[in-house]
Formats: C-alpha cells, sequence, structure tokens
C-alpha cells in the first residue's frame, strides 16, 4: 500500500522509507551485480545500482544509507529499466531511484553534479504547469535560466525551427486551471528554485 | 473498437514528422484517429523524478478523458508517454486506494476500462498489412526498440524484453530485410539529451555503431526521444565518435509511408537532421 | 376385464407369479396398493391418473418378499426405481415382472435390459413445470430460500414418513438410528430437523427417481420434492448421469471424472 | 472411566516462546477425563519419554496425548513409548501445538487458547481411540529400482549383492545416465567412464538383476512389499536375442545426421544407434521419427545388411507386469536448456554452450575426440567464460534454489580447459563459491591458485556477438561494480539443474509426494532422507534435489540398505488404520445393506463381497467385507456409507465426531 | 463488529495440506490463530455431516482441504470428495445457506506459503461476514 509520500516516521530506516513507498525490499538483493553489469550508466556513476541497494542494506551503520541520498547515481538513472528487467530477485530498482530522488530533494541532498539535470527537470514542469503541455521553446529558455548553460544549442534553435520543429507560441490544454488545480495538490518536495 | 491517439507535446514539436506520418499513414490505410480531448502532458521523466503523485496524476488524467468519451483504447505513439501512461493504468488497477486518491487529485475518475496500446501494437493489428505495399522497402534495417516500448516487461507485457520481434516482423512485412543486432534494447540516453548531451552521445553512439558495422542501411524508431538523441544529437555523436555517422533514422511510420507510396514530404522527411537518402524501393533509390 | 387386470390374472393362474401388486381404488380421490393374490381377485385392479404411488417401495419391506415371486405394476418412475435398487444389488434379474399398460395392452418386463429399453424409450426429464419452479427457487435470493425452508422445517415431526414411503430408503440400518455418535438429534427441532433433511437429501443424491413420494407421504406438507430434484438437475449439470437408468453399478456419487468442475475449490 | 495423561513439551523454546506451556498444562488438567498433565523440556528426549512411562504405569492411564510437534514427526517415537510401558500404541495420539500454533503464531493469549484447544481435541479424540493390533503383510522379496543412472545402478547392485532379486527399468536405451556424458569428475579428475563402465558391466552381468533398457513404467497398483508395476518395453526395433551388437547396421545406416542426444546436441548419429560405444546393452535401437523407413516407407537398408536378421520393423510396445515389494526412484536430473537465457544468447549463438555440452568437447570420447574446439567453426577457443548460477538462484526464472553442482564442475572446466589450452584464458564469473566437500575448496583453490583461472564476483547482465566474438558484460562487484566487458571465444552456461521432464507424471503414477520444482520429496528432510512418504518407495540421487555423484552414490547404498531391511522380514508389519464393515451378532449379522456403492469409491478394489449364510448354507444376505491387505486406510468408503456400517480405524466416526465437538465447545467444557 | 474472532475448522487431509499446514509452521509463516486443524487420511474420508455438526457446534468459518487432483496419496478420494462437495454447496445454497463460509481448496505438501495465506484469508472473510448468527441460532433453538 502506497501510503502518503511526504510523510514519514522520523528515525526509521532508509530501507524501510524505501519498502514504504514502493514495496521493494531491498534486504532481498544478495548482490549478484547483473544490474550494475547491465546498466548503461553504471561507469559515470558514483555507486552503481547494486552498490546503491548495499548501501540501503547497510541500515543502522549511520551514513551509509545517506550516501545513496548523496549520490550521482541517483540522478543518472535514466529509468531505461534493464535493471528491474534481468534482476534475479525481480527488484524494482527503478522505482526506488525514484523514491531515493524524492528523499533527497526533500533532504536537500542532491548532489552538485546533479544540477543540470534537475534544472532540466524543473524547467519540464514548470512549462507543464503553465500551458498543460511541454513548450519546448518555453522550457529550453528556462532551461538556460536555471541552468546557466546559455550557449548551449544555440545553433539548434534556428535549424529547429526551420524544419518547423520549434514553434514560438506554446500549444495549450483548454482547462489550464484543472491543471494548475493538480499541480497545486501536488506539492513537489523541495521545490524552491535554486 | 473505439482507438483514441495521445500524440504527446514532442509530436506536436520537435517529433511533428512522427505525427504528420502516422497521420498520413492512418488516412491511407482508411482509419481515423480522434485524439484525446484536452490532452494535458503526460509528465514524462520529469515528474516521476520529481513527483510521485504528479507522476500518476497527469496520465491519469489523460486515461480519465479518454474513458470518458469512451475509447476502448487510447494509441500513444511516442515510447516515453507510452509508457507513463502503461504504467499508470498498472499502478492505479493494482491499488484501488491509490486509485481513488488519485482521482480525487485530478478530479477525474479512471476506472480503468481504456487500454493504452503502443504502435507497434497498432501496425500489427492491420490485417493484411503487406497487401497496402506498394515500394517494398528493399534496404537492411536495423529495428531499435529502445527501452520503453518492452520494459517493464511484467507491466506492458508486450514482446519479449530480450531480443524482440514484433518491429521486425512490420519491417519484414514492408520489404525490409532487418538486421540481427546487439542494441535492439540498449539506452539512447533518452530524457539527458539537454542536460547530459555527453551521455546521450556516448550510448546513441554505441547503438548507432553496432548498426553500421552490421551492414544497416536505416534506423526505424517508434520513439520521439531515441529519434531526438539518434538523429539531432548526431553532430555530438560524430564529435564524441570522431567519425561520420550517416546513416539516417526513420520513424517505423514515415518506413511504411514509403513503402505504401506516400509522397516523402508528406510523411516530413525533410525534418531530419540526417538527411534520408533513401526512399522505399530499391531501384528507385534516389535522394529526396 | 381390460388388459392389466386379464394380465395378472393370467400370471395369478398359472402361478408365474405369486401376488401382483398394484392399485386398487382408495379414498380422497387416491389410489391405494393393492396386493392381488388370487386371481380371481384381478378384477379390483385399476389403473389410472390417480396411480401415483411407486410400488416398488413393497419390494424392499421382507414381508412382501416372503409372499413369493412378485408381478409389480409400474409407472415410469417406478421403472427407473426397479433400476437403480438392481444397481444397487437389491434386485435379481428376473426375479420379478414389471407390468407397464399402455395404450398396445400390457408390456412385461423381466430382464434388465428389456427394463433399460423402456426407461431408455420414456421421457426421463424434470418437466417443464418442475425446472421452473426451481429456477423461481435459485431467483429467490438466499435470505428468502432460508425462510422458505427454516419456516418449513419448523413444521417437520420427524415422523420418517419420507423415509418409510421412499423405495430407496431400504437401510436396515439409518443414519439417525445410529447413537455412537449421535449423528442427528433424536428430538424434532430447527437444528435437527434441518440436519435430518440435508442427510435424507444427500442420501438420495445421485439415487433420487422423483417418485415425489416422500412429498405425498408428509403429514405436514413439507415439498421435499424440491430437494430431491434441485440434486437431480446438479447431478446431471455437472456429471451429465441420471440415476435409474441401468442396472449396473454406475453410482454419480462414488465415482469421478478427472476434469469434473473445480471452480469453487482455490 | 478415561485416565488420559497429557505431556505437554516445551521444545527447547519452540514452542514455550510463544505458547504459555503452564497454563497449557494447567487447563489441559481441567478437561474431564484427563488424570495426569504435565509440560517439560524436551518430551521426546530419553527423561522425556520415562514421564510418559513412568505416567502411564503410575497412573495407570488409558490414553496419551503428547502435545508437542507433527505426528509426522514423532508420532511413531511416542506410540513405541506406549508400547514399551503396556499401553496399546493406538491409545496415543500427538497435540500438534508447534507447526500448526507455536510457529505460525505471534506470542499471546490467543496462541495459547488455540493450543488448548488443539489439546482438547486430540483428548477428546482418544477418549474414543480403541487398542488396534499391527496386520501382516506378507512381502514379495524383489525390487524395482526406475532409472539406471549411477544413483539406480549403485542400488541395484546393493541390492542385488544382498541376495535379492532387481528389476532395473531405464528410460534410454542404454544405461549410465548423465554420468556416463562426464568427461573427468571432480575433486580427482578421474575419467568418468573408466570408473562408470565397470558398474554398468557388472548390472548387465549380475545373476539377480533383471535390466529393461529402454522401457518406463507404465503403471504401479498395489503397496509396500505387495506392488503390481506394469512396464512398458518400447520396440527396439529388433530381437534383442539375434543381435549380436556388431554395429553394421549403424555403419550403413543412410540417416546419419541426427543430433545425438548423449553428445548433448554437438555430435551426430545415425537413425539406428547405440548411444555411445560402451553402452550397456550394446543393443541398437531404431529412432523411428528419423528414420527413413518409417517417414518413407522405403529403405530397410539395416534389415538387408544385418548378419543375424534381427531388424524387425513392425515390433509393437510390449508391456510386462511384474510384482515387487519395494522401489527405489532414481530418475535423476536434466538441465536447463536454451531459450531459458534469451540475455545470454543461449540457443541463438552456437558457441553459447551449456555444462553437459562442454563435457563432451572436453570428453576424449566426445565430437572433438577430446580437443577443445568450439562449436561454431571448430576453433580453439583462446577465451573462455564461465557463468556460474545460469538460471539458478534467480526467483524471476523460476528457480530459487543453488544447484550445488556447478561451482564445482565450473571449477572443473575451467580447469580442463586450461590443461587442453595452455596458453588460453578461462574467467568465471561467479556470485560465491559453494564448495563444500571433501577436497572441494582445496580443488577450487587449485583453479585459483595454480591453473590461472581468473574468477569475477559478479552476474553477467548480457552476451551479445560482435565481429566474430561473444561480448560478456558483467560487472565485477569487488571493484565497486566496476563494468567489465569481456570478448569470449566461448561461453559456458552453469545452467540450473531441474528435474526430469516427466517427473510430476512419474510422482502421480506412484503417489509419491514431489516438491514445487518436481523433485520427489523426502518423508523427512534430515530423519528419512531416503524414503518418501508412501510406504516401500525410495528415493537415490538427483531426483530429490540435485547431487553430485558421491552423493547420488551414497543416498543409493542408503536406499538400498532400506529396501534390504525391508526384505529382511518374512511378514511386514503394518498400521491396523484401515476401513473395517460391521459385524454384529445374528440374525443382524451386519448393519451392511450391501447396496456396494463403497465398492466402485474404492481405489484398491479393497471391498468384498461377503455372503453370509445360515448353518443350512442358504444365502442370508450379501454384504461388504473389507481385504485388510489390500485396503490402504483412505476412508473414502466411509464417507459414503449411508448405514455408517463402515468405520476407518484410528480416524472413526466416534473419534472425529468428538474431535469436532471438542475442538469449538471451548468454554462449555474446561472453563 | 470490529472485535469479532471467527471460529474456523479446517478439515484437512494427512499427506497434503497437513503436511503444507507442517511446511508453514517450519518456514515460520504466521496466520490467523482462529483456524484450528482436524486431521483425517484423506478428503474422501470427510462426511459431510462432519461439516453440519462444526456449524451447529458454533463454527463460523470452514476449510476444507486436500491434496490437488492426481496428487492424491490414495489416487482418488480428492476426486471423490470434490463432487461430493459439489453436490453439497448446491443443496446448501439451495436451502439458503450461505456457501462462501466453507472455503474447499487444494494446499500441497509443498505450499506451505499458499496454505498461509488460505487461512488469512479466508478469516479474514468470515470475519467480515460475522458470525454465524442464522445457524447458530438454529442451535438455540435446539440445544438450549
Amino acid at each position: 500500500m502506497r501510503s502518503d509520500p511526504h510523510v514519514h516516521a522520523a528515525g526509521a530506516a532508509l530501507a524501510d522509507l524505501v519498502l514504504e513507498k514502493t514495496g521493494v525490499d531491498v534486504a532481498r538483493c544478495y548482490q549478484c551485480g547483473k544490474c550494475s553489469a547491465g546498466c548503461p550508466l553504471a561507469a559515470e556513476m558514483d555507486f552503481p545500482p547494486s552498490q546503491i541497494m548495499h548501501l540501503l542494506q547497510l541500515r543502522d551503520l549511520p551514513g551509509f544509507a545517506e550516501m545513496a541520498l548523496r549520490s550521482h547515481t541517483i540522478w543518472l538513472c535514466l529509468t531505461c529499466e534493464i535493471c528491474y528487467c534481468r534482476c534475479p530477485m525481480e527488484l524494482d530498482i527503478p522505482k526506488v531511484m525514484d523514491a531515493l530522488r524524492h528523499e533527497s530533494l526533500a533532504r536537500g541532498m542532491v548532489h552538485p553534479k546533479a544540477k543540470d539535470i534537475l534544472a532540466f527537470h524543473r524547467a519540464f514542469l514548470d512549462s507543464v504547469r503553465v500551458t498543460g503541455r511541454l513548450f519546448e521553446m518555453g522550457q529550453v529558455v528556462d532551461y538556460k535560466l536555471r541552468s546557466g548553460h546559455f550557449l548551449q544549442d544555440l545553433l539548434q534553435a534556428p535549424w529547429m525551427f526551420w524544419v518547423g520543429k520549434l514553434h514560438l507560441l506554446p500549444e495549450r490544454v483548454r482547462d489550464r486551471r484543472a491543471l494548475k488545480r493538480i499541480f497545486a495538490k501536488t506539492r513537489r518536495v523541495g521545490e524552491k528554485r535554486p | 473498437m473505439k482507438t483514441g491517439f495521445y500524440p504527446g507535446c514532442s509530436m506536436k514539436g520537435s517529433a511533428r514528422e512522427y505525427s504528420e506520418s502516422l497521420l498520413a499513414v492512418a488516412g491511407a490505410l482508411g482509419r481515423t484517429l480522434p485524439e484525446v480531448p484536452d490532452w494535458n502532458c503526460c509528465g514524462a521523466t520529469a515528474a516521476h523524478n520529481l513527483d510521485p503523485d504528479l507522476a500518476l496524476a497527469l496520465p491519469a488524467r489523460i486515461l480519465a478523458a479518454a474513458e470518458n468519451v469512451g475509447m476502448e483504447e487510447v494509441l500513444v505513439p511516442c515510447a516515453a508517454c507510452y509508457s507513463r501512461l502503461k504504467v499508470t493504468r498498472h499502478e492505479l488497477l493494482e491499488d484501488e486506494q491509490l486509485r481513488q486518491r488519485i482521482s480525487g487529485l485530478v478530479e477525474a475518475d479512471y476506472r480503468g476500462s481504456t487500454e493504452v496500446l503502443n504502435i507497434l501494437e497498432w501496425l500489427s493489428r492491420v490485417p493484411e498489412l503487406e497487401k497496402h505495399v506498394k515500394k517494398p522497402f528493399q534496404r537492411k534495417v536495423a529495428c531499435y526498440y529502445g527501452c520503453l516500448l518492452v520494459r517493464p516487461a511484467g507491466i506492458v507485457k508486450f514482446d519479449r524484453p530480450e531480443d524482440p520481434q514484433t518491429m521486425d516482423l512490420l519491417m519484414r512485412k514492408l520489404g525490409a530485410e532487418p538486421i540481427d543486432w546487439a542494441f535492439k534494447t540498449e539506452c539512447c540516453g533518452a530524457g539527458f539529451s539537454v542536460s547530459r548531451t555527453d551521455l546521450v552521445a556516448k550510448l546513441s553512439g554505441h547503438i548507432l555503431e553496432d548498426a553500421v558495422s552490421r551492414g544497416a542501411e536505416a534506423m526505424i524508431v517508434a520513439c520521439p526521444m531515441c529519434h531526438l538523441n539518434l538523429d539531432m544529437r548526431r553532430p555530438n555523436i560524430e564529435k564524441r565518435a570522431g567519425k561520420k555517422i550517416s546513416i539516417p533514422v526513420i520513424y517505423i511510420t514515415q518506413a511504411l509511408g514509403l513503402a505504401m507510396g506516400l509522397p516523402a514530404k508528406k510523411l516530413g522527411l525533410h525534418r531530419h537532421k540526417v538527411a534520408v537518402k533513401i526512399s522505399a524501393a530499391n531501384a528507385a533509390a534516389k535522394d529526396i | 376385464m381390460n388388459a392389466l387386470q386379464e394380465k395378472a390374472r393370467e400370471l395369478l393362474a398359472t402361478k408365474t407369479v405369486r401376488v401382483v401388486i398394484g392399485y386398487g381404488p382408495g379414498s380422497g380421490g387416491q389410489a391405494r396398493a393393492l396386493f392381488v393374490r388370487e386371481a380371481a381377485q384381478a378384477r379390483e385392479l385399476i389403473f389410472d391418473e390417480t396411480c401415483l404411488q411407486n410400488l416398488a417401495v413393497y419390494l424392499m419391506k421382507p414381508d412382501v418378499r416372503q409372499l413369493g415371486k412378485a408381478a409389480l405394476v409400474a409407472r415410469p418412475a417406478t421403472l427407473r426405481t426397479l433400476l437403480q435398487l438392481a444397481a444397487e444389488n437389491q434386485l435379481e434379474e428376473n426375479s420379478l415382472l414389471a407390468l407397464v399398460p399402455g395404450a398396445d395392452g400390457v408390456l412385461s418386463l423381466s430382464t434388465f435390459s428389456a427394463l433399460e429399453a423402456q426407461v431408455a424409450s420414456q421421457d426421463n426429464e424434470l418437466s417443464v413445470a418442475e425446472k421452473s419452479e426451481l429456477e423461481k427457487f435459485a431467483a429467490m435470493g438466499l435470505d428468502a430460500r432460508r425462510e422458505f425452508w427454516q419456516e418449513q422445517f419448523s413444521r417437520c415431526l420427524k415422523c420418517y414418513a419420507c423415509r418409510a414411503a421412499c423405495p430407496l430408503c431400504y437401510c436396515t440400518r439409518c443414519t439417525v438410528e445410529c447413537n455412537q455418535p449421535q449423528w442427528i438429534p433424536v428430538p424434532a427441532h430447527d437444528l435437527g430437523n434441518l440436519e435430518w433433511n440435508v442427510m435424507r437429501a444427500m442420501h438420495l443424491a445421485g439415487r433420487c427417481t422423483n417418485c415425489g413420494d416422500c412429498s405425498r407421504a408428509c403429514p405436514v406438507g413439507i415439498p421435499l420434492y424440491l430437494l430431491n430434484q434441485k440434486l437431480i438437475l446438479d447431478v446431471s449439470a455437472n456429471f451429465n448421469s441420471r440415476s435409474g437408468m441401468t442396472a449396473k453399478a454406475d453410482h454419480s456419487l462414488s465415482t469421478f471424472k478427472p476434469d469434473d468442475p473445480e471452480d469453487f475449490i482455490k | 472411566m478415561a485416565r488420559i495423561g497429557v505431556f505437554i513439551c516445551h521444545c527447547g523454546e519452540n514452542i514455550s516462546a510463544t505458547v504459555d506451556v503452564k497454563k497449557v498444562a494447567a487447563a489441559a488438567a481441567r478437561i474431564p477425563g484427563v488424570a495426569h498433565s504435565v509440560e517439560y523440556k524436551y518430551m521426546c528426549s530419553d527423561p522425556g519419554q520415562q514421564l510418559v512411562k513412568n505416567a502411564i504405569r503410575e497412573k495407570n492411564l488409558t490414553g496419551v496425548v503428547v502435545a508437542a510437534c507433527s505426528p509426522r514427526m514423532h508420532e511413531p517415537t511416542f506410540r513405541r513409548a506406549c508400547a514399551e510401558a503396556g499401553l496399546n500404541p493406538f491409545l496415543c495420539e500427538m497435540a500438534n501445538i508447534r507447526e500448526h500454533c507455536s510457529w505460525v503464531h505471534e506470542k499471546g493469549d490467543a496462541t495459547t487458547e488455540k493450543a488448548v484447544d488443539i489439546v482438547r481435541t486430540l483428548v477428546a479424540k482418544v477418549k474414543k481411540n480403541k487398542a488396534l493390533q499391527p496386520i501382516q503383510v506378507p512381502v514379495t522379496k524383489v525390487a524395482l529400482v526406475i532409472g539406471g543412472g549411477i544413483a539406480g545402478i549403485q542400488s541395484s547392485l546393493d541390492i542385488a549383492n544382498a541376495g535379492h532379486r532387481v528389476i532395473l527399468v531405464e528410460r534410454e536405451p542404454s544405461i549410465g545416465g548423465h554420468m556416463s556424458q562426464l568427461s573427468e569428475t571432480f575433486p580427482t579428475l578421474d575419467c568418468s567412464q573408466c570408473i562408470l563402465t565397470p558398474r554398468m558391466v557388472e548390472v548387465a552381468q549380475h545373476p539377480n538383476i533383471t535390466l529393461y533398457s529402454y522401457a518406463e513404467l507404465e503403471s504401479l497398483d498395489g503397496f509396500i512389499g505387495n506392488f503390481k508395476a506394469r512396464i512398458r518395453k518400447k520396440a527396439r526395433s529388433l530381437d534383442e536375442t539375434l543381435c549380436t551388437g556388431c554395429g553394421l547396421c549403424m555403419q550403413k545406416c543412410p540417416t546419419r545426421r541426427i543430433p545425438s542426444e548423449f553428445d548433448a546436441g554437438l555430435g551426430l548419429r545415425p537413425a539406428i544407434y547405440v548411444p555411445f560405444p560402451q553402452a550397456v546393452p550394446n543393443k541398437p535401437v531404431i529412432d523411428r521419427e528419423h528414420c527413413t523407413y518409417y517417414r518413407t516407407g522405403k529403405c530397410r537398408l539395416c534389415e538387408k545388411i544385418c548378419p543375424t536378421q534381427a531388424i524387425r520393423f513392425d515390433q509393437p510396445d510390449e508391456i510386462v507386469e511384474v510384482d515387487v515389494g519395494a522401489i527405489v526412484l532414481a530418475t535423476g536430473f536434466d538441465i536447463k536448456h536454451s531459450d531459458f537465457f534469451p540475455e545470454y544468447g543461449y540457443g541463438r549463438y552456437p558457441d553459447v554452450i551449456d555444462g553437459l555440452q562442454f563435457e563432451r568437447l572436453a570428453s576424449a570420447s566426445g565430437p572433438t575426440l577430446g580437443e577443445m574446439r568450439r562449436p561454431s567453426d571448430g576453433k580453439v577457443p583462446e577465451t573462455v567464460v564461465f557463468i556460474a548460477c545460469a538460471g539458478s538462484r534467480d526467483p524471476a526464472k523460476g528457480i530459487e534454489y543453488c544447484s550445488k553442482i556447478c561451482c564445482m564442475y565450473t571449477a572443473k572446466h575451467a580447469m580442463l580447459y586450461r590443461h587442453k589450452v595452455h596458453g588460453g584464458k578461462p574467467y568465471v564469473f561467479y556470485m560465491d563459491v559453494r564448495a563444500g566437500g571433501k577436497m572441494y575448496e582445496e580443488f577450487v583453490r587449485r583453479a585459483m591458485e595454480e591453473e590461472g583461472v581468473q574468477y569475477v564476483r559478479g552476474r553477467v547482465s548480457r552476451v551479445f556477438e560482435r565481429n566474430g566474438k561473444l561480448v560478456v558484460k558483467g560487472a565485477d562487484t569487488l571493484l565497486g561494480a566496476r563494468p567489465i566487458e569481456i570478448e569470449a571465444d566461448l561461453v559456458v552456461l552453469a545452467t540450473a539443474a531441474v528435474a526430469q521432464p516427466g517427473a510430476e507424471e512419474l510422482a502421480q503414477k506412484l503417489h509419491v509426494s514431489y516438491d514445487t520444482h518436481q523433485f520427489f520429496a523426502e518423508a523427512h528432510p534430515k530423519l528419512r532422507p531416503v524414503e518418501t512418504n508412501t510406504a516401500g518407495i525410495f528415493l537415490a540421487g538427483a531426483c530429490q534435489a540435485p547431487k553430485d555423484i558421491p552423493e547420488s552414490v551414497a543416498q543409493a547404498s542408503g536406499a538400498a540398505a532400506k529396501v534390504a531391511a525391508l526384505f529382511s522380514q518374512a511378514e511386514l508389519v503394518r498400521d491396523p488404520l484401515i476401513a473395517v464393515v460391521d459385524r454384529q451378532a445374528p440374525p443382524v449379522y451386519s448393519s451392511c445393506v450391501g447396496c456396494f456403492l463403497c465398492q466402485s469409491a474404492c481405489p484398491y478394489q479393497a471391498i468384498e463381497k461377503e455372503e453370509i449364510r445360515g448353518r443350512d448354507g442358504q444365502l442370508i444376505k450379501t454384504v461388504a467385507k473389507v481385504n485388510p491387505g489390500l485396503c490402504q486406510g483412505c476412508g473414502t468408503c466411509v464417507a459414503f456409507c449411508r448405514t455408517k456400517s463402515i468405520d476407518i480405524q484410528g480416524f472413526s466416526h466416534e473419534q472425529v465426531h468428538a474431535e469436532v465437538l471438542a475442538l469449538l465447545n471451548r468454554g462449555e467444557r474446561d472453563a | 463488529m470490529p472485535d469479532f474472532q471467527p471460529k474456523i475448522v479446517a478439515f484437512v487431509c494427512n499427506w497434503c495440506t497437513y503436511a503444507g499446514a507442517d511446511l508453514t509452521g517450519t518456514s515460520r509463516m504466521k496466520y490467523s490463530p482462529q483456524v484450528s486443524i482436524i486431521r483425517f487420511p484423506c478428503t474422501g474420508r470427510i462426511d459431510f455431516m462432519l461439516l453440519l455438526k462444526a456449524f451447529a457446534s458454533g463454527a463460523d468459518g470452514i476449510i476444507v482441504s486436500g491434496c490437488h487432483p492426481n496428487d492424491c496419496h490414495y489416487s482418488s478420494g480428492n476426486f471423490h470428495a470434490r463432487r461430493r462437495w459439489i453436490i453439497f454447496r448446491g443443496l446448501l445454497d439451495f436451502l439458503g445457506i450461505d456457501v462462501s463460509r466453507v472455503q474447499f481448496s487444494w494446499v500441497s505438501a509443498a505450499e506451505g506459503a499458499k496454505w498461509a495465506q488460505l487461512v488469512n484469508e479466508t478469516s479474514e472473510r468470515i470475519r467480515e461476514l460475522g458470525p454465524f448468527t442464522g445457524y447458530q441460532r438454529l442451535r438455540g433453538l435446539g440445544v438450549g
């Protein structure tokens, strides 16, 4: 059963929180490493997926589970699902990654290198909140403002515009109020502008 | 069977040609695809990365809208949107309490009757597709499924997660020769297109290199995100690889359109970053 | 003399049988059983719509068996009963003559194969009216059914007239007579009455030939035939089997098929 | 008046940790008819049993209830103790307050109350128990051994050497089983065939052993000491008495390209064949599925060429019926085959093979005559990756257990490879190395230290082909789960050991239990590991669970010892838990009315008709009678009898009726 | 009725379900203590009268469980039982007795987890149905 994701017992082990939110029992992981072996970004990660699971398994050793929340890994995970697909214990690791991201945001433990990724996600959702749909042009501008990467893809935009892929005006949902209400009711954790 | 259509945001923008080619093909096959009324964005990667409720609420609103107008199924050509809708449907139907809570959030009740369909499922259902083929697509192609069409296998329940065959079968019907290759379901870098272009260049590069080394003449895709990474990010890929990679990336609907003899312009082939220098029939191979 | 009377007279006169069990005029518009032991008495036999009783019940009584070989006037349900008794080792072949009055005279059957052929040629299905009454019950809902039967059984006196009238209740020791353990409480109260009636119905499942004598015998008018007919339908629907069709041991409840329905089993 | 003794066991803390045993003892003492109620730490121990025995003698008990573990565990123990104290053993019952109570509920009043309920139920039952005398039945001193692998061979030889006749049934054309396919055996590296084939020959020549190869069990009836087995001898399509095994037919057979089962599909065989040169019996069979004559109606070349005219194309299967007293099940195991590992390309890439195929590649009798050449192009592989736990310990693929033998044979494979390809690079991907066994750990260390086998700790995610190499994508979890890619020439999967196909069907024929993986179930995991729950049927080898050769052989000898013990008795003593039909004094004789509905319900044809006759020989009535030799005590007849004339000893009407009432009438009886 | 603890009797065969319940114990899986087991050699032995007796004695629910089809230690006892239960259920339902209070099941010796699940699900369902007052009232009138 899922409960309100923003409420959890203080002092509970992170593994318990993960179990409560995702139904995944990290104790079942026996560290075979198949997830890390198949992960497309394992080489880029500070802790490949199997190690994230092991950090959570060290539930009562101070500091270890927190390393998972502070990891770069959780932001690099692409949710490509290959780990879950091949896991012999059928552990939904991508779901665990989601839960860790939420917790990392809530506790303000986001890895510094994840700044750009986070900025992109926030710009994306901002766009959806305003128009109900993704306004790619608007999002890119927003992302540039958030990330400070003003020059990135500068040459891409005119080409996209030229081939008709980039619209200057957003497409909109008619009932935008309904969307706003959804966003209002789903308060995102750590929703503060950096 | 009333089938609705959820285009998703990218098909209105960066993946416009996917939408154009789909509608052109559907028209030629005599099918109408009414859009889900007043649809919104599915939330994509951003929503589930940042907010679990939003990640379910946005797709739930779409599903409820489709259900309300009696659509028994919704065609979701974008594999990323497909995944979000399919996963949401699964989670809501697994947990009644959750379903009620999310229904409350979106102020609309999704009861679970509307099914979610990906483009390959939809095309596979066309009876005697080969009869519509006028110009066989006589090319060696690499059918690229990416992640989200086949995974998580327990939820999407579509084809086998390792070495899937549905797209290969479809392309064979169009006259193409699908190659046996190793990166059918490897990740292209997905949502990192903008934020970690370096990683996309690496992952997408591996995919293209394997396809090219096995003699593929075109990549066939069914996902705007894959297309974006494999096509529009080609300069970054080439820079990282230190060589030119000129294999075009074609949506399956475009390939079908070409085989059915529809004009290239109608299929949006001119909108690609990597020029599509092949047409369907080998004999008529001309630059477009 | 009609054909039946003539046949009876002849059988007795030739000493082919010692007794003809048939129907004679009774009171209250119902025929009663008539035991004809002299040829002259044969003219008292009648056969009309008032002749409802299943006379096979007498075959199981030791007093009747002592009379010697019998001929028995048989209605369709009686014939099924004879075959069922045969299947249960209670009736030897050629030990009795079944007399079946018909438009073309009286058939006299003594071999099992002749009995089987006759039964096969007659209508053995529940009637449309019987089926529709059962359907009405099914539609009543659980609570209504419970109330109905509770009311019915509350009148039961445990007089066991139903048992005495039933040709298949031939056991020399009935379960109700077992007291170690005491399966059915002796006094007539709601629980005991329910248990007795469930047990009676279960013991007739796959055996009852639907003669209806239990209901006719019941002094307080409990429609026991409903229980029997319900089980006849269930046996036929689930096991495709019917009692009283053959003299061979083919009991629907002590045989099985590996693919019997089991949708109710977890 | 009943005088029942109740004995409550703590089972160390297994019971007392969640059940208040003192309360149970006190409550039991208040049950009417209970004359004695005590609790003790270990009731099954010698002093515990002494408590029971003393109480029986001192308190003059008429019945005993031991509240402890499952009766399936210790009922025989306590019944024996009662008998030793002079109480009829069938006046003892067990109340299962461990498996059904203390182990499955949390500590608390409800659990203690339930324990009291169980005790009260069994007290009520035992009050209705009757003293029973065991039944004697004769024993047919012939054993049936099913399966002719190393376990079946060992069992057959041991039983035969004990002086009893053995019928050995083997499904394949030759005995030998998987062991005959192996190259060399761990941890000694002696040649498998060299140690096996003499045993095979011994079987063939033993005067006490009848071998039915190419045969299967058709059906089994009866019970311990008195089984009746029907064996289907599949048509070999030749007259075995005429065939000399000269092999001419095999040389001349035109259909030669059939994948050889013995070579695990890596070699070819003709349509008329013996599986391997040392086969026992060394007489060919015709594979009717592939034989040109059976397919097209033409050829008959073997028939023309046979010097003894032994070929019989129209030979039918033959059914042989045998009486046996005991059965040893030794049907062995199988391994998971292709299509099980799409991510490893097993079944797709010819150079991704399984362990048995590697054995054939390494074997001097194999398709490469022992030269290490890979299947696709015959190239000598320079790099070989061995993947352990391929399918084992993988609940996602339906197999959560460890296959036990793979760690050892993988080390052996890597070693054999190095012996044959000196510069070769063997890598083993593993999760744990489980090398418990005499000289096993030393063997694995040798592979790592002396033979240059490189162990990588991690499970492989996938294998794909690139430029003629097999790319193995793994990670080393000892190096921060760093991704590792190895370009291999050959990949060997240590695929999971699984039950034989058809194991379930065979178990159903024999009425033995099996687990969720279709391995046959032992009667007790520790104390009765070679017996099944069906008396007279024993287990040997990997049909029970994956086992290596020494273990299989040990269990096979164990099973043989059990059979020999059974055959050492002239008559068999059986528990009298069987059905009986009511008998009374004249003039009633029996309450049975002779409807014989019970007869069609009995699975054992144990119900007979008994004619009761008067002094003058006149038939009074025909009633049912149970043949005590045939009745197995299922009680199905009991539930059918309308007059309650059949009852079953040990589970009688009175007993179960009393149990039901006692269980539910908690407050009314012992408040 | 939040505090209602149903009384449930389980009639099980010795070879499959009793052994399966033993396995539940050896695996230390937990289930509701409201269920008590009575052992029979085979489901074929279970007289329908015993089910009536259990209800009459105050059972709120009944579990009847044995070997899966084809797995019966005695070959066919479970098949006979199955036929008997088909008819018995139909009759009870016809008499207005709620047959959902009797749960029939196949639990093998290997299915310890299934046994725990069966017990928990059944006791939960009986808890929701409440005490079997309809039947117990009959008893009150009769025995009282």
